[in-house]
């Protein structure tokens, strides 16, 4: 790793800290939505981080493919990570989510199937992180899991238009985000905030890629070195002919 | 596609229907454990035949797809190792095999689905109109999740966690299906044929199939 | 040239499982019409080679050559019709009979039902044939194994402990089999820990140890 | 009793508990399989939080009914005769033996119904009044479905048909333990507390102990 | 008085699995220090006579007497721990280590769990004992059943073909454990196909055919 790039590194790190920083306070200054009260300000955080996670699926399936084509592990490690990644944004995205859903529905979960499906989605990419976890050469978890990686994404067609499907589909007793009118303000608000999780993604994504190259240098170090082999436990067994009825 | 594709892809199929025969494992248990799953459900939550009506069709296919889903990986499940090393040493074509085994799954997930939807009619009283719909919709379901099942199989086969994973893969994909199965139902009973639920399905089953057949060799060579 | 007619062709092959370290700067060469006997003590690696050699286990560092056919490419695949392996576990179908078994393997090879049949025959299980794989002994089991590959005809034959279970008079199949591989021109290499049964049928010696052929 | 009965029936739930551990199928199969079963039924039925909250409680045990069954009998299932016969010359005392099992199966299943409690209160909204005596509910149903699951994995074990029948066992014997959790805490919510069904529970419970430990020797001996 | 010192009695004995019969009019008689040999061809029925000495699979027919305690009646459980049984296929739980299994066995049978250890060391897996049982070589996982027996000291061992999957070092472990029995006063049947490889260690020989031993 060269210089520029550890610096590089770091640049984009500060760069997204200060963005979020900027951003959130940008987002508690605009102006009150007067139906929801400040509770509203929560989709500064909710929306990008399930957009943010979109992404980084989309990212995931991208980088599968890739790997299929090239044969490249480091597209399997981006693939990996990024998954990770949007395991923990969209977690956030539903705690923000059922968070707001209590101040303005007065219920952390309902049955929307917005809800459902999202939550289903994050069971498929749980199951991806299980599967890589479960297999520990490198080659035969990227293949493995890259299939994985490209079904997953179809997950996100329901999870997306699971609100206009259900409107004409099914009685929608519940909330309907697209209702919501965007104010200029907020709108920018919303921009910057979404402008500054994907700063935030794309640090965490390039530290857990790199940190995921350390982990493959290490295991083909280790194979490499003249250490032991599986066989070397097994000794002779250790029998004094002398004392067989001992 | 060798000319060997159909003979081998038939032969796998009849293998795992020949054991199944044998073991009776859908015919003992997944049919009667499904049966005993519809029954219970009334009686857990209250018998109350409104709300049992309207909460049928799901009902079924919750069942479907928990148990389809458990035997849809079975067939993976119970194949070892040195099996394993056997049929890949006969050279079969891995797009021969994802098929035969979809095939032999997808018709014992035929006939489970056609003894439950029998027990769910029997027990909740629903309204049959729209059920020839069935026809297709079941088909559809048993495809797609066999097609699913046979995937995960062999993503997971010889990993670590082994067949364990198979479910906590399969589930969460196969809800496309479950909303397709139920949401046709439910649109033709309410404003008559709605073929877009169905559409959903056919891709899905489409993808599905179009997912096993690029992606059986790039899998096998991990093995 | 040399590996033109070398079934077998491994140059400082390595062969991990996850992270274990199993083989390490195999070298090894088998030639056509050669069978190779590899002795090496218990876990040193003898089943984890032929499963490599059978293109079951990627080699994870080395040259590997098969069948002419390089083990790191994905060409591969297509020489595992042309390698047979009897290893320590039987590969049946405890549901099925012992002919059906047969018989599936001979539906995916493609070789006809009737050289089932007889290759049940040659073993001594034709009047066994309808009993089911999970009710048959174990030497009856490993006659079925042995069936399957005098039927299939491999050209490479690999073999791991192939005297385990035999009685008296099966014990004859092993020397039959490698004799049948190598009159085709094909060659065998077979894992044993008994030297003296194994020196006649065996063109040469290898031992494996510490991850290694010596 | 002899006086290895203990340290025999600890060794045999340590063992259990160990393999668990290692496969980690009830934390990585049964947990989140329930989970996505109760996620799925609000989905397929159509969505109501008004019948939502009151089938919760239900589709609780029925969950826990059919998952923990599946868990109480896959300590059987994956016994391979070698080992059976092992354990069996190791002079193991049938009656340790049953215990040390139902001991193991039911500290599995007592960790998968505090989940998929948590879970169904989270995804129901349920109403917590009275779920105090879960404390004794839980346990109860977690008792009794392992017993049951031993008593009839032993069963299946001492015929041909071998573990396909086990799930055919226990389920309809479970029904008691199933109406007795629900009802417990359904009349808890009505009434007020009402303990005719946790007796009921508890007398379940101590009958299948005391069939366990009785039948352990006769089914021993049909092996 | 006859059967008073001797280990194993059957008179007649006739053995069924199903509908299958399988043994029939088997008389045997193994006195204390004994060692028998068994022989007989694949499906024979050798390991289903080592069963039924085993108190495994109960006679169907005749009169079988072991260590003293009719099988026919319900005593026989109460003879088991005093039973050995190396069977073909290894009877280890796979996701746990080669230790845990041992310390597993001798935790139902009340030995001490040092005992254990040094079992495995004699049979040379102490520097393996954390590997996975499913992880450890064919001849490993053999070794540990010959440790679990040596922990154990039965005294009546009974081993189905002891010697496949060991290497040569470690065939002496057949020797040394048959030796141990005897030493004890206790009996050892001994199924195998290698004639030559156990003359030296029985002191007389049986064969099974026809369903009978001669
Ligand atoms: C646990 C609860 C929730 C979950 C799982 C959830 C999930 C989602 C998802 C997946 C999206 C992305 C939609 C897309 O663009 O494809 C989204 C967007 C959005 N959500 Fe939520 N949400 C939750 C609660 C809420 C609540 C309580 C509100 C407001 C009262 C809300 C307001 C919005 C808005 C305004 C959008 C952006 C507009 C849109 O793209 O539809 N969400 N939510
Ligand atoms: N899945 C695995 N994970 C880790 N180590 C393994 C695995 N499989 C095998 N090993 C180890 O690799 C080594 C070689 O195993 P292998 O089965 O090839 O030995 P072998 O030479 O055939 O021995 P044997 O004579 O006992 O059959 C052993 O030490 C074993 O413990
Ligand atoms: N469960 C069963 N049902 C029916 N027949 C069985 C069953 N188990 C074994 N047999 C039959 O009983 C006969 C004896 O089997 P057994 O395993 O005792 O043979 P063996 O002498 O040990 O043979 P080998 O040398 O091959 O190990 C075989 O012919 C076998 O097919
Ligand atoms: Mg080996
Ligand atoms: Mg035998």
């Amino acid at each position: 790793m060269t210089d520029a790039t550890r610096r590089s590194r770091s640049w984009l790190d500060i760069v997204a800290v200060a963005a979020v920083v900027g951003a959130l306070v940008f987002a508690m200054t605009s102006p009150r939505v007067e139906s929801q009260g400040d509770s509203a300000r929560m989709l500064f955080i909710h929306v990008p981080t399930i957009w943010l996670a979109y992404l980084a699926f989309a990212v995931t399936f991208v980088a599968s493919i890739t790997y299929l084509v090239t044969k490249k592990l480091k597209w399997d490690l981006i693939a990996g990570s990024s998954a990770e990644i949007g395991v923990v944004f969209t977690t956030v995205a539903i705690i923000g989510g059922a968070i707001w859903g209590k101040a303005t529905w007065n219920v952390y979960w309902t049955w929307d199937a917005r809800l459902t499906l999202t939550a289903i989605m994050l069971f498929v990419y749980i199951g991806y992180l299980a599967l890589r976890r479960s297999i520990p050469d490198p080659e035969a978890r990227a293949r493995r899991s890259s299939v994985l990686g490209i079904l997953g994404l179809v997950q996100l067609i329901p999870v997306h238009f699971s609100v206009t499907w259900w409107r004409t589909l099914h009685q929608s007793n519940t909330f309907r985000p697209r209702d919501i009118q965007m104010d200029g303000p907020i709108l920018a608000a919303l921009l910057m905030s979404v402008g500054a999780f994907t700063l935030v993604y794309a640090s965490l994504l390039r530290h857990r890629v790199h940190l995921a190259e350390l982990e493959l240098v290490a295991l083909e170090a280790a194979a490499a070195t003249e250490g032991p082999v599986a066989g070397d436990a097994v000794t002779a067994p250790t029998i004094d002919s002398a004392g067989a009825g001992e | 596609m060798s000319n060997r594709f159909w003979p081998q892809a038939f032969a796998i199929a009849r293998r795992d229907l020949d054991r199944e025969r044998r073991s009776g494992e859908v015919a003992w248990v997944t049919i009667p454990f499904g049966a005993v799953a519809l029954l219970l459900v009334p009686l857990a939550v209250g018998i109350n035949q409104d709300v049992l009506s309207r909460i049928g069709t799901g009902m079924l296919f919750v069942v479907v797809m928990l148990f389809g889903v458990l035997t849809a990986v079975r067939q993976t499940n119970i194949e070892t190792p040195a099996q394993r090393d056997a049929i890949a040493l006969l050279g079969v074509d891995p797009v021969a095999e994802f098929a035969g085994r979809s095939m032999a799954t997808a018709l014992l997930l035929l006939a489970f689905q056609v003894v439950m939807g029998a027990v769910t009619v029997a027990l909740y009283g629903l309204d049959l109109a729209g059920w020839e719909w069935m026809v297709v919709v079941m088909p559809l379901t048993a495809i797609g999740l066999a097609e699913l099942g046979t995937l995960s199989g062999s993503i997971a086969a010889s990993t670590n966690a082994g067949p364990a994973l198979v479910p906590l893969l399969v589930t969460p994909l196969a809800i496309p299906l479950l909303l397709g199965s139920t949401q046709t139902v439910e649109s033709i009973t309410r404003d008559g044929v709605n073929l877009s639920w169905l559409v959903l399905m056919a891709i899905v089953v489409l993808v599905l199939a179009i997912v096993g057949v690029v992606t059986a060799r790039p899998l096998q060579e991990t093995r | 040239m040399l590996s033109a007619n070398a079934h077998v062709v491994f140059r400082r092959v390595a062969a991990r499982i996850g992270v274990t370290t199993i083989l390490r700067d195999v070298n090894l060469t088998v030639r056509a019409g050669e069978s190779v006997g590899l002795f090496g003590s218990n876990g040193a690696g003898k089943t984890t080679l032929l499963r490599v050699i059978a293109t079951l286990l990627r080699p994870s560092a080395g040259e590997a050559q098969v069948l002419g056919t390089d083990l790191g490419s994905s060409d591969r695949f297509s020489i595992r019709s042309r390698i047979g392996l009897i290893g320590h576990s039987p590969a049946l179908y405890p549901e099925l009979s012992l002919a059906a078994n047969l018989e599936f393997s001979a539906r995916i090879a493609g070789a006809p039902l009737a050289a089932a049949n007889d290759a049940l025959e040659t073993v001594g299980l034709g009047q066994a044939r309808d009993r089911l794989a999970g009710e048959a002994s174990h030497g009856m089991q490993r006659r079925v194994e042995f069936a399957r590959e005098l039927m299939l005809q491999p050209e490479l034959l690999l073999l791991d402990e192939p005297h385990s279970a035999l009685d008296p008079s099966a014990v004859e199949l092993v020397e039959h089999i490698v004799a049948g591989v190598l009159d085709r021109g094909g060659a065998v290499v077979l894992v044993s820990h008994d030297v003296d049964r194994v020196a006649p049928m065996v063109t040469r010696t290898a031992e494996l140890t510490g991850g290694t052929v010596r």
